[in-house]
């Protein structure tokens, strides 16, 4: 069934805790972000070496670090940065693994062999390890985490596209296509892409709060986002020097994390429980049965 | 004197073999015979019913006959011209006077398609040149062929019951009008209640369209319902053929004995003693030298095993393949 | 008292558009030796009927009446007290052998539970029985059934161990739920002889679930037409089969297409099942009878004898078998 | 040998060397001159020429590749630049820190995944099921080297019951160093854990739905013994594939975790021969842990033809 053309879709989401507070929870993080371009309460960058390691107070409401710098501030602009690299990492694991998925599962055979060989391989390199490649050659920076992240979600991807493209080429309407006339490349866009863009949205909301972590990884590592960039990894890194002084500064940009992080993925549940009509059919899951 | 009408499916020893994936490294590689030589001809406005049990091959014949499985070897006509020798291009073109109907009504609808798009999708995939009105005219045309409303266009299949949907994929294969449908176990999913309806429905529309029947089916009371003449088939063969009433009145194979034995009566007469066969269908995965049915024939002889048997004729156009004919 | 008694039982499930009434105050008494089939189409509530006598019903299920083996209420039998029950006194044989069995665990170790669970008998003679067990339902050479897994078997091969699980401890009701529909016509028969053998032997009753009316008439004694969760018309397989007094039963038999009637037209019921949660006030079958009359949209049927010990549910009773019955087809 | 494993185990190879040739040419010729690369650009032309020759970079790839692979295979893998000894030195020093960890981590990951999961499938919609969500839930969405942070912000700093890093040695007898393995090993396994015990939670949950498990329950098997014998092996095939892709997670954890925790495992050695330029121990140890994630993927395999008879005869 589909569930997006069901007129109680929009009922049914209100209903659903999981997507209305992932909702919330993701949309005010990019909240934050969209008003940190216009506004911060104080600037981001400007060091105060006067006022350095305040504890939260009503100027600063979530307190200086080591530098003086507004803590509340510059986790605004941080969330800038994580979604961004979630953006592009994502988008490029999408563009390019969903087309890898969606070819492999259309023309099997060698191609597919070939495809998922490739995709095995390039397990074998998670987004760390294939960053700490690209930063011994090409120096630590944003722009390479984003590639090591986006490198590392497109067999990802391919492999979900494929798993469930597989599965509906091996529907019955899909050799009714077939017996009717249709090529591969009209059928994958016809039949196929329709019926697995449900999986595909989930995963990559999914995948958006893995490179959100995996970017706050990078960062704190100090192979991402360079100074005087700020980005919740690399404050991480720079409370933890100051761990007995301020504790409070580990305190907030780990909480950055965890609240996006649990946004998109809670985000992500809700899509999945709204769009699977099997397991929102959870009566007949009585066990014993 | 009356001249037979024009074949519109001319089968001339089709041949399928595939490979199975080995058992492990020292087994030699197992090819599957899933069609051995088999040959059949359907005349225009005839039905011809291909009955057997799992595995047996009529599944594949379905598909290779409609040009979704290639073949290893034997020659295809439909309408004269052979679909596995044709580009792509034409193909597609010739594709409009063959379509399919297949057994699960739920399975064989896209759920993210309006019915409109389904029922006159071989008329796009076809490249016809009909206009947007011509168009939904003939899906609304088909519709109500097959009893439904030309408002049911812009539903999607899961507003349908199983007998209804199963109506819409007939829709779907009339459309472009084509000489020839192949039915793949059309009614077996559906209740008895909806199971005659759908069976009448395909008999008024050939009636009415002319339209020619290629029917896969285990129901033997179906198949003897629908079809003019019926195809036996063992083990990727066809072991007897001839008209409907020739074979549920005289059969000449052991086997089709058999079946036509197994299938349960209804009526209220008391049990009978039937034969029933040993074992079950083996898999096709080796060339056996005698006749394929000798492992399970109750009837079997020493030639059986040495010897494969060869087509006999018992009436002209009843024939069976077996040393006991 | 027969041994097992079946009376006013209801089976509701929870649903969004409200309670689904899967089946409807189904009545039934089974005696000892007795063969028994339930006869309908899919959702008319059959299966359910057999998973409430096992007590295996989905968790959140309604379910009301009575369910009395020899003498006692199954019903009010707490869980550990049912699982002795279950695989022991009665025991099930399901529809799809390919998913019923546990595909990572040899066939013998799956015979062998029910044996060391019920009877008590330890590994050993568990194997000895299990062995004799798959000897009897027709696998030859047992040992090597003993070891195989269920993806090494044929549909048929993998029924008769289903077969042997059930037997294993005796029990005295067999439920078989379309034991035969998902093999081959061929291997359909060895499976139906093989269950009716096994009764025969050993005096147990057989509960025989199927929506094929073939299947049934040759298999069992007396017969219960479901339609829409509810018993429509039950008696003596012959007399039922003959008589064909409820008009859905006579649809049933109108609609099917029987061998050696060549191509004369099959005459059908109009329109479909009805919806679970949205059964009409009145009779189920009255949107789609050609007899119905107002009074059998408003008010529901009750049992009407029809012969001895043969019994329809409905209210145009007189008119229905007012027509020649059998072989009513033009 | 099946089939199954026939094939696994030359994909085995080939991805380990896919990746050797993907390291190699990364490390290698993607940065043109790796001596450029290692002394910066304002090198004096000298040290440049005599690096050049000691890397063997005037003989061409292909033999360089050759002289590379077959050094690792028989235990030559270079001379470190920085710290001038046999970069296999440090690496078997440093795996007996890494591994350890990695091993203990998995260990609590997978011991307490499968008892949380089991816990829930079967308290399916009931108040331990919630729980077992919501911390699965919020497990996910930590950041493991921030956990580890919290960690010794609470059990060293205020505390006092650990270390707040650093790594005694093996030499210091096997509790001191196992307890300064502790808190890295539960700031990596309690993410880790999150996301197994929601897999085994579904998996169970699904495959108790199997008409396997209704035939069970109809021979007369209590829930429990039903879930031991007939769920529990079923459910865990998905399990394992998990296991296996998390392993790769929990080594990329590794690096971040030992530099939280300022252990001197190959993380941290990797993450310094970075910061050195050292590209030859850079080279040697990213593909040391890119063949770790293969291995551990090839042994999923074999746990896979273990658990399930079906793949013996089966093509994968």
């Amino acid at each position: 069934m589909n569930a997006f053309r069901q007129p109680n879709f929009l009922a049914l989401a209100l209903r659903r805790g999981n997507f209305l507070l992932g909702g919330v929870l993701a949309g005010l993080v990019a909240l934050l972000a969209l008003v940190s371009l216009a506004w911060t309460p104080h600037s981001a960058y400007e060091l105060d070496i006067a006022n350095k390691l305040n504890p939260p107070s009503p100027t600063h409401w979530l307190g200086t670090d080591h530098f003086g710098r507004d803590v509340a501030s510059m986790i605004m602009v941080g969330a800038r940065n994580s979604l961004l690299v979630g953006f592009v990492a994502v988008g490029t694991g999408l563009a390019v693994g969903v087309f890898l998925g969606l070819w492999a599962s259309a023309r099997r055979g060698w191609v597919e062999e070939l495809i998922m060989r490739f995709s095995d391989f390039a397990f074998a390199f998670p987004a760390i390890l294939s960053a700490i490649m690209i930063t011994a050659i090409l120096g630590p920076g944003a722009v390479n985490s984003i590639l090591a992240i986006g490198i590392f979600n497109v067999p990802v991807f391919a492999r979900v596209t494929r798993g469930s493209a597989n599965a509906i080429w091996a529907r019955e309407f899909v050799l009714a296509a077939r017996a009717a006339g249709k090529g591969h490349a009209r059928i994958t866009l016809e039949h196929v892409l329709p019926n697995i863009l449900g999986v595909v949205v989930v995963q990559a909301t999914i995948f958006f709060a893995i490179a959100i972590l995996a970017e706050a990884a990078l960062s704190y590592l100090g192979l991402g986002t360079q100074p005087p960039h700020p980005s919740w990894g690399r404050m991480l890194n720079e409370a933890q020097t100051f761990l007995h002084l301020s504790p409070h500064l580990v305190l907030f940009p780990g909480l950055a994390v965890v609240i996006s992080v649990l946004g998109f993925n809670m985000l992500g549940d809700g899509l999945r429980d709204l769009l699977d009509p099997r397991l929102s059919r959870t009566r007949l899951a009585g066990y014993p049965r | 004197m009356t001249f037979p009408n024009p074949p519109v499916v001319d089968a001339d020893g089709l041949t399928r073999h595939y490979m199975l994936p080995r058992e492990s490294l020292t087994a030699a590689p197992q090819r599957v015979f899933a069609l051995n030589r088999v040959s059949l001809t359907v005349r225009a406005g005839r039905s011809l019913g291909v009955v057997g049990e799992s595995g047996c091959g009529k599944s594949t014949l379905a598909r290779c006959v409609m040009a979704l499985e290639p073949l290893t070897a034997g020659t295809l006509r439909i309408l004269g011209k052979d679909p596995h020798a044709m580009r792509s291009r034409a193909l597609r073109r010739h594709r409009q006077n063959f379509q399919m109907i297949f057994q699960d009504p739920f399975g064989s609808l896209d759920p993210r398609h309006t019915v409109g798009r389904i029922v006159s999708e071989p008329l796009e995939a076809a490249e016809k040149r009909l206009g947007p009105d011509e168009r939904r005219g003939r899906v609304r045309e088909v519709l109500e062929a097959v009893g439904l409303r030309g408002a049911d266009m812009s539903k999607y299949p899961h507003e349908f019951s199983g007998g209804q949907r199963q109506r819409i994929a007939i829709a779907r294969a009339l459309t472009t009008r084509p000489a020839l449908i192949v039915a793949d176990e059309p009614v077996s999913a559906l209740d008895v209640s909806v199971r005659a309806q759908v069976l009448n429905l395909l008999r008024d529309l050939q009636d009415r369209y002319g339209v020619t029947y290629l029917l896969i089916s285990h129901d033997l009371s179906a198949v003897e319902y629908a079809c003019h003449q019926i195809a036996v088939m063992y083990m990727g063969r066809i072991v007897e053929y001839g008209s409907t009433e020739a074979i549920l009145a005289d059969a000449a194979h052991p086997y089709t004995r058999a079946l036509l034995d197994a299938v349960p009566r209804s009526s209220p007469e008391r049990r009978r003693a039937r034969t029933t066969l040993k074992g079950a269908v083996p898999s096709p995965t080796e060339i056996v030298s005698g006749c394929p049915f000798a492992a399970r024939c109750p009837l079997v002889e020493p030639r059986c095993r040495l010897q494969a048997p060869e087509w006999r004729e018992v009436m002209p156009g009843h024939g069976a393949a077996c040393h006991l004919v | 008292m027969s041994m097992l008694e079946v009376d006013r039982l209801t089976v509701a499930f929870p649903a969004p558009a409200g309670p689904e009434r899967a089946v409807r105050d189904v009545s039934f008494e089974l005696e000892r030796g007795e063969t028994l089939g339930i006869v309908g189409e899919s959702g008319c509530g059959k299966s359910m009927t057999a998973l409430a006598l096992m007590g295996l019903l989905p968790e959140g299920t309604d379910t009301q009446g009575g369910i009395t083996l020899n003498g006692r209420d199954l019903r009010t039998l707490d869980e550990e007290a049912m699982c002795r029950v279950r695989g022991n006194a009665i025991a099930m044989v399901f529809q799809e052998p390919m998913t019923s069995l546990n595909p990572v665990r040899a066939i013998g170790k799956q015979v062998v539970e029910p044996l060391m669970l019920h009877l008590g008998l330890d590994r050993g003679q568990a194997k000895v029985e299990t062995l004799s067990l798959l000897e009897r339902v027709g696998l030859v050479d047992p040992r090597r059934f003993y070891a195989a897994y269920p993806h090494q078997l044929s549909g048929g091969q993998r029924q008769r161990a289903m077969i042997a699980m059930a037997l294993s401890c005796r029990p005295e009701v067999l439920i078989a739920d379309e034991p035969t529909t998902a093999l081959d016509v061929t291997v359909q028969g060895q499976i139906l002889d093989l269950i009716r053998d096994a009764v025969g032997e050993s005096r147990m009753s057989l509960i025989l679930i199927s929506h094929d009316l073939g299947v049934i008439a040759e298999t069992v004694d007396r017969v219960i037409v479901m339609y829409g969760g509810a018993v429509v018309e039950q008696g003596p397989t012959w007399d039922v089969f003959t008589r064909l007094a409820h008009p859905y039963t006579r649809g049933l038999f109108a609609a099917m297409p029987r061998l050696g009637e060549g191509r004369r037209r099959l005459r059908t019921i109009p329109g479909t099942v009805p919806e679970l949660a949205d059964l009409p006030t009145g009779c189920t079958f009255a949107d789609r009878c050609s007899l119905a009359r107002e009074t059998c949209h408003s008010q529901p049927p009750d049992m009407r004898p029809v012969g001895e010990s043969h019994s329809a549910a409905c209210l145009r009773l007189d008119a229905a078998t007012a027509t020649p019955s059998f072989g009513s087809r033009r | 040998m099946s089939v199954f494993l026939a094939k696994r185990f030359a994909i085995f190879v080939a991805t380990l060397l896919g990746a050797s040739v993907v390291v190699f040419l990364a490390l290698e010729i993607l940065p043109g001159d790796p001596a450029y690369a290692i002394l910066g650009a304002d090198a004096e032309p000298s040290a440049y020429e005599a690096l050049h020759r000691e890397l063997g970079l005037d003989r061409p790839a292909v033999d360089r590749y050759l002289g590379w692979l077959g050094g690792i295979l028989t235990g030559d893998f270079g001379v470190s630049y920085t710290y001038s000894v046999p970069v296999f030195e440090l690496v078997v020093e440093r795996l007996a820190l890494t591994v350890p960890l990695a091993v203990l981590a998995m260990a609590l990951t997978v011991v307490a995944a499968i008892g949380l999961g089991l816990h829930a499938a079967t308290h399916h919609n009931k108040i331990g099921d919630w729980g077992v969500m919501a911390f699965s839930q919020l497990g996910i969405a930590l950041p493991n080297f921030w956990f580890g942070i919290l960690l010794i912000l609470f059990f060293s700093v205020y505390l006092g019951w650990f270390s707040s890093g650093g790594f005694p040695g093996w030499g210091a007898g096997t509790w001191p160093a196992l307890k300064s393995l502790l808190l890295p090993a539960i700031a990596l396994a309690t993410v880790q854990t999150a996301i197994l015990a929601r897999v085994m939670r579904s998996s169970v949950l699904e495959t108790i739905r199997e008409d396997y498990v209704r035939t069970a329950r109809a021979k007369g098997l209590t829930r429990r013994a039903t879930l031991w014998r007939h769920v529990l092996r079923n459910a865990l095939i998905p399990v394992v594939t998990v296991m296996g892709l998390q392993f790769a997670n929990l080594l990329a954890g590794t690096i971040v975790i030992e530099n939280v925790f300022f252990l001197p495992g190959l993380g941290r050695l990797v993450f310094q021969a970075i910061a050195n330029r050292d590209l030859v121990v850079v080279k040697d140890v990213v593909l040391i842990l890119a063949a770790m994630v293969v291995v551990v993927n090839f042994i999923v395999d074999l746990a896979y033809a273990a658990i399930d008879p079906r793949l013996g005869a089966r093509d994968a």
